[in-house]
């Protein structure tokens, strides 16, 4: 499992840094040069994309295990490691994350208002996120985890939309009062191994007691599951994406939300394999749960990000289902999941985004009609609906069909609901679409022109990610599943 | 990649189903603004496809089913493979496609001319195309699925054309959300026999639901799922009404879509796991019980409405039901021949409704026939032929297959289904040329004033229409298709020995002869029976008669001199209206997602959110941030109180320790 | 000479409280010229405790021991007072003809200071904390003008000597228990007489006497007037140096129960989890940012405590590096509050509006000083909770860990308050520019720097912490 | 009559009054007065227990002295700002001093 080839270049510790170094550029660029800011933090991104993508074409999937490994001793009297490392399971995210980001940037290209801010703090959110799924200790997991999280807060107030006050300050406490739970259980499993190392994979060879198992999973199960928007604790998710600017939202649902998830598989059900299974139960029933509920929940809405923002509270239901079958279909198709509908949620937002800055207006009555003014704009919505309903051929329906598969054979009853939330999805996705930019032009949107080349680029981009990985799933799958299926084997 | 260059076969399969695909992505990308240029890329690429399509039939017309596979990719024990399947079956329907895909997007160089979505609608015909084809040659069931939902989310975007009248769009999101519902079933039993027998591969499913490979159990309730999948995609009862509705679409949609070949789809994938579903008697039953009903429903239906394009649309109904019955009976080759002529000449009833359409700006029969619509000959001549081979004259396709049918249909044990085939078949013919005497003897003649200058008009437009391009490219097709529905029929015993090569072989199943199969020992058998069938004499006469009559019926309301015109229905406006109403299926489904969904579970979900969720995170702010305010009076700006407080605390200490 | 040695960095504030009340004898102020004196005189001080930080030993018949951890929280408070003598630059809050006795208080407050975290004896101690509560019960009412808070200097004096009659009488009975007056041989004596009344009550009447200067719940009733009350530099004092003493004293002597009575954890435990629970509750309705961060420092004494209730090296090892922690990150907090009400009024959160246009690189030292008090990572506040909370879990306090973490959260939401206040809100008029002068900005480079960094790479600060808490046994 | 507890049962008197009297005085000095109070309870108790079971008798006297002094200083300061107090609002009850709360 834990390949450690100590040596070659440190390039995770690169990756990281190539945010961590954008963030002090542009600390020390004068403010009024956004111009300049803006080119290095595309720059930075890009770069970021360049390495992430060479690091998936390096990254030997027949070998398995970790590769890339950096780690040495940070603190030596908790035992806590500098230590990362990929494996199939966070490689995907890894590449999610500079995807998301690069045209997360460029996305943001026509921001004014204090640029240099924006820019630092997307900066710093990002390093927080890539620290969290390169790292595999728990200290180093938590730090990023947090380090990922408050930036929302500024983010979100100052360059929000509607309520952004509310709906930052609410977002930051919710998810931060998650963490109020993974600490002391990260803390707790550390102590029931003796208090000597954060070190995930010699956890991992400590034998917990199942009720030490059954606790600690809980505790994590709840603490990121409020970042992953399981029901009951969704709410967060269409408040704060409705609030948050178009480029935090497009991380933020794309990637953040991601890590809870992301944070239940690699420590819970890593460490806790006999809690993942007493708990799979309820993770099974509140997926399913969100599935139907977010789709329902969609239908009566009017403003497009708080559909999206149940939409991905119905998708992410999909992951939470897929991770509580705990089999090899399962898991696969939830980290697939987590890749396509990260992708599939940037489209969505980065072209609301775009609708939002020419209408200024985000409600679904006001608008209509945009096909005939915007008809590329629009169109990338509509593929982004189209993904989202998990049309085949496009990288979700791929996970959706394993999740399903593995989900039936677990639990059935549990499985056939899940696919009837197909059927809600198709209606209320259709139903914005129809809503949105169907039927007679607005004369109101009349003057609008059309998106430029320039800003479709990004949505291009996003748009030739979900059909590549939609009609060569083969390429990421394999990744993934070189982690998974030793990964099962311990429940 | 390089077997793809070595292997002919290989490589016409591969270019001709996937052209239209790129065709389709260059027209987007590239071409969105000159609509010419799209239309040229379009009919070259289909027409590239349809001749390999027809090159690859010849080749192949005796060879055994060829099957081409790859890993697609593998999770866990899962192996999902990307294949294809030549087999006698997907070659005609291959070639059926590909001719009738080109010939309609011919026709629509001159019907859609001038529209401002050219490009868009070449786009999207291509998207079709090639989905169509591609889900034809699947070499898995899994792989059908999913060209199965390309062809439906082609069909969303072709009903939902003109996005800007509402009631497109409205179409558009109805035919793709109820074909959602039959989906679901589709995808569940694929899931299922996933689980249970862990692979889809359509030859290889046969076989071993014939030889007994899977549990009778998992054939039957996969094969009830999956046949929840040709309900949605062949509009069979209860989910039949989007395809009316899908009519919305532009006519050669609406003929090539919707007539001929997507909704053939389902019976199509019925018939392609057809020894699968025949392993389970019960799901053939549930099959034959709805595709009765269908047809009858639908075909009443057909006899009320004066919308050109709606009474097709219900026959395509009443017709798929027809095949599925026949499936379902067991006549396997009686049901994809009546697929073929019925691709055939609905096409042609469709293309020449168009032209009328294109002609008069009207769907309406009775205005078309006011206005003079007999004046156009070559659309008015084809119409009639096609409405015959609907109606099942001889010598038209629609006899031959009709009577294979009605002769399957005798063979099962319970009459009432032949008899149920009898009386669609009166009705078939009573509506369609209730249609075509409405086209012929308008009601009073044709208003020579006001058609008058209409005829001028009309003329005009005749005069230029005549030698101009537009009404060639639309009269073309028509024609060619017209001489295809006289001349098919009379292949009928050179396509039956082709088809039944893609059943698997008879001794093969009487090895292993198990009680499910008996079905499917018949069909195979059928064929040869049905030639020196003792009655088969008369059961053509009868088959024959039931046309008649219903066109006799016709003819005494709306034809002859001094007719009606009213239809016995309008005497019985109740059923009339029932009918009209489409027996309230629609008017069920509105209220029931009215009440049930949005009136109900969204708004409690909505509400649940905001009041209970939402509400109790606030109230935890809430109860905090007051509780706050509240600790604040212990801090009350009296010295002496706070002393007392710490002398309190410190005594309290004291006493716990103590006592 | 050794001997000498120890005693240098006391010796050296004496002197310069000597200076200072020689000064006080002028008849002209000379306010500049005492700043620059004090400056040079603190950083000097500064200087000799780092120099004698390594020294070891006994002086004055054992009453005063000089040891890894005295000599820590020596360079913690001589760090805090030129902080504190640096903001002290214009000292508005205070008549200028008082500033050479303020600077002469503060020097004696430090040496008071100083010899009561080494002090190792009953008496010593007592008399070492009366000599720094007087010197604070006088900066207290030192503020000039603004008759508001002209009573807090009453009750900080009325409760201080209540506080310090309780502890008197706690170390009569337990002098009269114990028979001694040297706290190691308490040490040894005590666990075996902790089951008499009078041992438990001597013990509970002297925490209360330290608890008091900690401002730990119930014995925080003065905080929020004192904070509110004394002038920006006096508060900035209290809160940060005389909470190193503070917390120094408790750690000593939590080990005279040394671990033997559950009865005494459970207090303790009980008096954390109130504190922070009532610190943070009560600090969400507060508008005046002295006053609220006197609430947040009352939870911040239950954090500390959490620490120190593990009564093993590495809970205490948590706490010192929680104590040095606080230090930084609160002192940024109050240089950039000192700055922005240069004129010494009371700061109200609204005032903070447009801080980041006024001045980034406070409004930045601010932000870093908040986020840690939250306890939010990369920021040293956030290693100290993390820390604590893990010495604390190690012993099996799972639920402190929880309690502790939601207390986080919902104090978080009054720093991201104030945060916002600094980074959101439109200013309602126009304030004008700050001035920072190039110390203000080396200072706040320097405290931004120091916040990530014990954050980050806290391997050197961890291990001498705990080799100081080793010597505690 | 001349036993320990004889001692601590008046020093422990001395402390209660003490703690009465600054519990329930409204008037600063009458406060100040009890606070001394305290101190004296405590020297009390150190002269008692030097005298009947300290190895080295010395050491309670020296605290005692100390203290003295200590209470000596404590009621200067005390008395010095009750004297601004007053001169700020005419008044020595404690009662005038309770404006900053919440």
């Amino acid at each position: 499992m834990t390949a450690m080839n100590m040596a070659g270049f440190p390039i995770l510790t690169t990756i990281l840094m190539t945010t961590i170094v954008g963030l002090l550029v542009i600390i020390f660029i004068p403010p009024e040069k956004t111009k300049l800011i803006k080119q290095v933090s595309l720059a930075s991104a890009s770069l970021g994309l360049v390495l992430c993508l060479w690091l998936y074409h390096a990254y030997d999937f027949h070998k398995g295990g970790l590769q890339f490994v950096e780690r040495f001793l940070w603190v030596r009297s908790l035992g806590i490691y500098w230590f990362n490392g990929i494996d199939g399971i966070n490689l995907p995210m890894m590449l999610l994350t500079s995807i998301v980001l690069f045209t997360g940037v460029w996305t943001m290209w026509e921001l004014e208002h204090r640029v240099k801010e924006f820019y630092a703090l997307m900066f710093l959110l990002v390093a927080g996120v890539y620290g969290v799924f390169m790292s595999m200790d728990l200290f180093w997991i938590f730090v990023w985890y947090d380090v990922s999280l408050f930036p929302m807060y500024p983010l979100i107030a100052i360059w929000g939309g509607t309520r952004k006050e509310y709906g930052a300050m609410k977002l930051t406490l919710y998810l931060l009062a998650g963490s109020a739970f993974i600490l002391p259980a990260i803390l707790f499993l550390w102590a029931k191994a003796g208090g000597h190392t954060f070190d995930l994979f010699m956890l991992q060879k400590i034998g917990f007691t199942p009720f030490d198992q059954k606790v600690a999973f809980l505790m994590l199960y709840l603490g990121f599951g409020i970042l992953a928007a399981v029901w009951p604790f969704h709410t967060w998710s269409p408040v704060g994406h409705v609030a948050a600017p178009t480029a935090v939202s497009m991380i933020h649902a794309g990637v953040l939300m991601k890590l809870g998830a992301y944070g239940v598989l690699r420590i819970g059900m890593t460490l806790c394999p006999q809690g993942a299974v007493y708990w799979s139960h309820l993770m099974a029933l509140l997926g399913t749960i969100g599935i139907i509920y977010g789709a329902l929940a969609g239908l009566a809405q009017t403003d497009l990000k708080y559909v999206i923002g149940y939409s991905s509270v119905s998708h992410m239901g999909i992951v939470g289902l897929g991770l509580a079958t705990l089999s090899v279909n399962g898991i696969n198709g939830a980290v697939f999941q987590m890749f396509a509908h990260g992708i599939m949620t940037a489209l969505f937002f980065s072209s609301v985004g775009f609708i939002y800055d020419r209408t200024h207006t985000k409600i679904i009555p006001e608008l209509g009609g945009l096909s005939k003014t915007m008809p590329v704009a629009s169109s990338f919505f509509i593929f982004a609906a189209l993904a989202g309903i998990g049309v085949p051929l496009m990288a979700s329906f791929w996970a959706e069909l394993l999740v399903l598969t593995a989900a039936v054979k677990v639990f059935p009853v549990a499985g056939v609901l899940a696919c009837f939330g197909m059927i809600l999805s198709a209606l209320f996705m259709l139903r914005v679409v129809q809503r949105t930019f169907y039927g007679e032009k607005n004369p109101k949107w009349e003057h609008i022109p059309d998106i430029s080349k320039f800003l479709a680029v990004p949505r291009v981009i996003l748009m030739s990610c979900i059909l590549f990985f939609g009609l060569f799933p083969k390429v990421i799958l394999d990744v993934i599943q070189s982690a998974v299926i030793p990964f099962v084997t311990r429940f | 990649m390089g077997a793809l260059f070595r292997d002919p076969v290989l490589f016409a399969t591969v270019l001709g189903t996937n052209l239209p695909f790129f065709s389709m992505a260059v027209i987007l990308l590239f071409t969105r603004s000159k609509p010419t240029v799209s239309s040229r890329i379009s009919v070259g690429s289909i027409a590239v496809s349809a001749i390999c399509a027809i090159s690859l039939l010849a080749r192949l017309f005796s060879a055994p089913p060829l099957q081409y596979q790859t890993l697609w990719f593998c999770s866990g024990k899962l192996n999902i493979v990307f294949g294809y399947y030549l087999d006698p079956l997907s070659l005609l329907m291959l070639t059926i496609v590909g001719i009738i895909a080109c010939l309609v997007q011919i026709y629509s160089l001159g019907y859609m001319a001038g529209d401002p979505g050219y490009s868009r609608y070449y786009a999207f015909q291509s998207l079709f195309a090639w989905a169509m084809m591609n889900m034809v040659i699947a070499g898995s069931m899994l792989q059908l699925f999913i060209f199965w939902e390309m062809v439906g989310l082609a069909s969303y975007f072709l009903i939902g054309f003109y996005y800007e009248k509402w009631s497109a769009s409205q179409a558009g999101k109805k035919a793709f959300v109820m074909n959602r519902v039959g989906d679901v079933g589709f995808f569940l039993g694929l899931i299922l026999l996933l689980i249970g027998f862990g692979n889809l591969d359509i030859p290889t499913l046969n076989h071993a639901a014939v030889s007994h490979g899977i549990s009778q159990g998992l054939i039957t309730t996969s094969a009830l799922l999956i046949f929840c999948g040709v309900i949605g995609k062949s509009a069979q009862f209860p989910l039949l009404t989007w395809l009316p509705d899908a009519m919305e679409g532009p006519t050669p949609v609406s003929a090539l879509l919707h007539s001929a070949t997507m909704v053939a789809a389902g019976v199509y994938m019925f018939s392609r796991i057809f020894p699968f579903f025949s392993a389970s008697p019960q799901a053939m039953a549930v099959a034959l019980a709805i595709g009765a009903v269908t047809m009858i429903l639908s075909s009443t239906m057909a006899m009320v409405t004066y919308d050109l394009k709606q009474v097709w649309a219900y026959s395509t109904v009443s017709q798929l039901g027809y095949m599925v019955m026949a499936l379902a009976a067991g006549g396997y080759f009686a049901a994809v021949f009546h697929l073929t002529t019925h691709a055939g000449f609905k096409a042609l009833l469709f293309l020449c409704s168009g032209i009328f359409i294109h002609e008069f700006h009207t769907n309406d029969m009775r205005i078309i026939g006011k206005q003079g619509g007999r004046k156009l000959k070559i659309p008015m001549t084809c119409i009639t032929i096609g409405a015959l081979a609907l109606s099942g004259v001889f010598p038209f396709s629609g006899f031959f297959s009709k009577e294979a049918i009605l002769t399957v249909l005798y063979a099962q044990p319970n009459k009432i289904w032949y008899a149920a085939g009898l009386f669609g078949a009166v009705l078939t013919a009573y509506y369609s040329f209730r249609l075509i005497f409405h086209l012929l003897f308008p009601k009073d003649g044709i208003e020579e004033k006001h058609h008058h200058g209409e005829h001028e008009a009309g003329s005009h437009e005749h005069e230029e229409g005549h030698q101009g391009f537009v009404f060639w490219a639309m009269a073309i097709p028509v024609m060619i298709l017209a001489g295809v529905s006289v001349v098919l029929g009379f292949f009928e015993h050179g396509l039956e020995h082709f088809i039944m090569r893609s059943l698997p072989i008879p001794e093969e199943l009487a090895r292993h002869a198990v009680p499910g199969v008996h079905a499917a020992a018949h069909a195979l058998s059928e064929g040869a029976q049905r030639v020196h069938e003792p009655n088969g004499s008369l059961l053509t006469i009868l088959g024959v008669s039931a046309g008649l009559l219903g066109i006799a019926v016709a003819w005494f309301e709306y034809g002859r001199q001094g007719a009606s015109r009213k239809g016995f229905l309008s005497y019985f406006p109740a059923i009339w209206k029932l009918f009209d109403l489409r027996w309230f299926l629609d008017i069920f489904y509105r209220k029931g997602l009215d009440t049930l969904v949005y009136a109900g579970l969204t708004s409690l979900f909505v509400r649940n959110d905001r009041r209970i969720i939402d509400g109790g995170i606030d109230g935890i702010c809430i109860f905090t941030e007051g509780s706050g305010r509240l600790f604040s009076f212990l801090q009350s700006g009296m010295l002496q109180f706070n002393l007392v407080l710490m002398v309190l605390v410190a005594g309290a200490a004291v006493l716990y320790f103590v006592i | 000479m050794t001997d000498f040695m120890l005693f240098l960095p006391e010796l050296f504030f004496i002197l310069g409280a000597l200076l200072f009340f020689v000064f006080s004898l002028r008849k002209t102020p000379n306010p500049a010229g005492y700043h620059r004196w004090a400056a040079v005189v603190a950083a000097a001080g500064l200087l000799v405790t780092v120099a004698s930080s390594h020294q070891q030993g006994m002086l004055f018949f054992n009453c005063y021991r000089v040891d890894l951890f005295s000599q820590i929280f020596k360079v913690l408070l001589g760090l805090g007072t030129i902080w504190v003598i640096f903001s002290s630059g214009e000292l508005k809050g205070i008549d200028p003809r008082q500033h050479a006795e303020y600077y002469f208080l503060i020097f004696v407050c430090t040496l008071a200071m100083m010899m009561l975290v080494s002090s190792v004896e009953l008496l010593t101690i007592y008399v070492s904390m009366e000599l720094s509560s007087y010197s604070l019960y006088l900066l207290v009412p030192m503020r000039r003008g603004d008759d508001r808070f002209s009573e807090s200097g009453i009750k900080y004096f009325m409760i201080g000597v209540t506080a310090s009659g309780l502890m008197l009488f706690g170390i009569s009975l337990l002098f009269g228990v114990g028979h001694t007056t040297f706290v190691p041989q308490l040490v040894k004596t005590l666990p075996s007489l902790i089951s008499q009344p009078a041992a438990i009550v001597g013990l509970v009447l002297v925490l209360a006497g330290f608890f008091f200067k900690l401002a730990l719940f119930p014995f925080h009733v003065w905080a929020p007037d004192v904070y509110q009350g004394a002038a920006n530099q006096v508060t900035t004092y209290i809160a940060t140096v005389s909470k190193m003493a503070a917390a120094a004293m408790i750690i000593r002597f939590a080990g005279l129960s040394g671990g033997a009575s559950p009865g005494m954890i459970k207090l303790l435990i009980v008096l954390s989890i109130a504190s922070m629970t009532f610190g943070n509750l009560v600090a969400l309705i507060q508008k005046d940012i002295k006053r609220l961060l006197a609430y947040s420092s009352i939870a911040h004494a239950g954090y500390l405590l959490i620490g120190i209730l593990t009564l093993n090296t590495q809970g205490f090892a948590s706490a010192i590096y929680y104590a040095a922690a606080y230090l930084v990150m609160n002192y940024s907090v109050f240089m950039v509050i000192m700055k922005v009400a240069d004129d010494g009024h009371n700061l109200q959160i609204k005032e903070l509006a447009g801080l980041y246009k006024r001045s980034p690189l406070l409004a930045m030292t601010f932000m870093l000083g908040l986020f840690g008090l939250a306890g939010i990572p990369p920021t040293a506040g956030f290693t100290g909770k993390f820390l604590v909370f893990a010495a604390a879990v190690d012993k099996g306090y799972l639920f402190l860990a929880i309690i502790g973490m939601v207390n986080a959260t919902i104090s978080l939401y009054y720093y991201l308050i104030v945060f916002k206040a600094a980074y959101l809100l439109k200013p309602v008029k126009e304030y004008p520019a700050i001035h920072v002068d190039m110390w203000t900005r080396f200072m706040s480079i320097s405290l931004v720097i120091m916040t990530i960094y014990l954050g980050l790479f806290p391997q050197q600060v961890v291990s001498l912490t705990e080799a100081a808490a080793r010597t505690l046994f | 009559m001349n036993s320990l507890s004889t001692y601590l049962l008046i020093s422990a008197l001395l402390f209660s009054m003490g703690l009465l009297g600054i519990l329930q005085r409204r008037n600063l000095i009458g406060m100040l007065i009890s606070v001394e109070l305290l101190l004296n309870a405590a020297n009390l108790n150190f002269m008692a227990f030097n005298r009947f079971l300290a190895h080295d008798p010395v050491t309670g006297q020296v605290i005692t002295l100390f203290v003295m002094g200590l209470a000596a200083a404590e009621a200067a300061i005390g008395l010095s700002i009750i004297l601004a107090l007053y001169r700020k609002m005419h008044s020595i009850n404690i009662e005038a001093a309770q404006k900053m709360k919440g």
